[in-house]
């Protein structure tokens, strides 16, 4: 009865501090002998082991610690994972264009054009190996350029850069004439 | 009768009301407008009339008390219809039900949450294995539903959102990054200049300066050479002119 | 057997996760059908409430989450470090009371309720995440519709908006009828 009364505040200590508590500590906060608690804890932990149960308590150097049993990992990853459909979003698929077309670029210049922060796309695009660093601007702070990976150029079958579409030429010549302007402009100053 | 109100800090003209109902021991569904709209106003009288917003909404309450007041004080006029004349107090008994209602439901409420507060929950402690465990990302299965030319169109809409975004005004200042000036070779001429005059005005750097992009790309050179130690500069007062040193590093380093 | 590996998951992902995880996010990573794997931690949760346990699992709006038994509070509050509760004033509580009852609500309502107004006791409610945004009204001005959060059920020990201490409307009934009768007398006079 005693004994019972003990090893809920056993499991529920460990619980809560989710990390190793030395057994004078458990003691202490069971107001109870130290020698007793450790007979008591060892006495779980064969029968958490016996038992079929997700966790388990080990002991570390006269501490306790809960914890997973090992067998639990697959199951773990799963549902760690789970929230974590990859896909591209239309602001992940926006900033790829930039990237893919403009290349290679900073991720300032994504920002300009964008209008927004594109931190958190340019990253999600890196770590979807779409996107990689290419080289650095010299200029000071040295930026990151970004350019497209080879994974891109296979998913899509084209050999190289020079493969992807045009931006027709129409438009071309447009934004060439605006450019132009702008530099007399510049030199205008 | 007046009874002295304590000047308590009320939530609201209705937390007011149910105050002095209380204190009068008097039955809410018959209230004695009189006596508890007089001392009403005795309480708001002695309010700090300072919180304008909170006063306000006790001087509506007021009003409110003032005109059932006047209501009940007129004579019936008997009418000859089936028509009920409804009780001028109606309206506000209702309105301090509800709200007796909840303010009772939180009492319920705080009991609620001290039993709760004594269960306790453990922060996430996922192990490293897990944590490390990185899904390979599918990255054909990612683009699966993108084809170079819809790549190209989303390109293509970018730009021309770009386009229609352009300042007519902001759109003419250029861009630096495109500038030719180039950052290493006018960071080597505030140098040079700088062993030439040891001492000089920042002012007078930039008057040697043609245009608004070589300015700036001075100004960017001036604090990178900052930043290297290569200069220092003092201003006496805001707006002054900034007075520009070279560090001479030649005896220090013995080259 | 099965059942038994089951709730081994089940007590792995509850413990290492911490938080409430939705009976869904469970199913998929033990990859089971939700109904079966509702039942099974249910019928779990009665056997932790049964047993002697430091431990149980409570139910919040179709989540599951594991917590330490309110008895154990003493002994935890020796060893492990509790996280300072929010402490709602009257007026706070008296909001979110109006807010629980009456969600999803606008700040007017609210204010019409209190005969104040309420948006500092709104926006400290959202501070500190017992009461959110739920939606928006489709009137002109759109104004904001405020609903409580899972926050909420987890702070006030509630499973779901139903387990809500119950607003004693067959009291509030007898009170009106006598009223109105009062009322009737009087005017008969």
């Amino acid at each position: 009865m005693e004994i019972k009364k003990i090893e809920a505040q056993v499991e529920a200590i460990l619980f809560t501090m989710g990390e190793a508590v030395e057994c004078e500590k458990l003691a202490a906060a069971i107001e109870h002998d130290v020698e007793t608690i450790r007979k008591i804890i060892r006495n779980m932990m064969d029968r958490y082991e016996e038992e079929d149960r997700g966790i388990q308590i080990i002991e570390l150097d006269g501490a306790f610690q809960m914890c997973t049993k090992a067998d639990m990992y697959e199951t773990l990853i799963r549902i760690a994972h789970i929230p974590k459909k990859h896909v591209l979003t239309d602001v992940l698929l926006e900033t790829l264009s930039i990237i893919a077309y403009k290349q290679p670029i900073t991720k300032i210049e994504i920002e300009t054009i964008r209008g927004v922060k594109s931190d958190h796309a340019v990253n999600k695009l890196v770590e979807y190996n779409l996107v990689c660093e290419v080289g650095r601007l010299s200029v000071p702070g040295k930026p990151i350029l970004f350019g497209t990976t080879e994974e891109f150029l296979r998913n899509f079958g084209i050999q190289s850069l020079e493969d992807l579409p045009m931006v027709n030429s129409e438009k071309l010549e447009d934004f060439k004439l605006e450019a132009e302007e702008e530099m007399q402009l510049k030199l205008d100053i | 009768m007046s009874i002295k109100v304590k000047l308590e800090v009320f939530e609201g003209p209705l937390d007011l009301l149910l105050h002095l109902i209380d204190k009068n021991k008097v039955n809410i569904y018959d209230i004695p407008i009189i006596t508890i709209a007089e001392q009403y106003m005795e309480y708001i009288q002695g309010m700090d009339s300072k919180d304008l917003d909170l006063m306000s909404e006790f001087l509506v309450m007021a009003a409110t008390l003032l005109n059932i007041k006047s209501k009940m004080l007129l004579p019936k006029v008997q009418q000859d219809d089936t028509e009920e004349e409804e009780d001028p107090r109606k309206e506000l008994v209702e309105r301090l039900l509800e709200y007796k209602l909840y303010k009772y439901m939180s009492f319920e409420l705080k009991d609620k949450q001290i039993d709760a507060s004594r269960m306790l929950f453990k922060r996430a402690t996922i192990p490293e294995e897990i944590k490390e465990f990185k899904e390979e990302v599918d990255t054909g299965a990612l683009l699966s539903d993108l084809s170079l030319p819809k790549l190209h169109a989303i390109f293509r809409s970018v730009m021309k959102k770009q386009v229609d975004k352009i300042d007519p005004i902001r759109s003419k200042f250029g861009r630096i990054e495109k500038e030719e000036v180039n950052l290493n070779e006018k960071m080597e001429f505030i140098v040079n200049y700088a062993i030439q005059h040891k001492k000089f005005s920042f002012r007078k750097l930039l008057e040697r300066q043609r245009g608004k992009i070589e300015v700036i790309v001075t100004f960017l050179g001036v604090l990178e050479l900052i930043k290297m130690g290569t200069i220092w500069i003092m201003q006496e007062e805001i707006f002054d002119d900034i007075t520009i040193t070279y560090v001479d590093r030649s005896n220090e380093i013995g080259n």
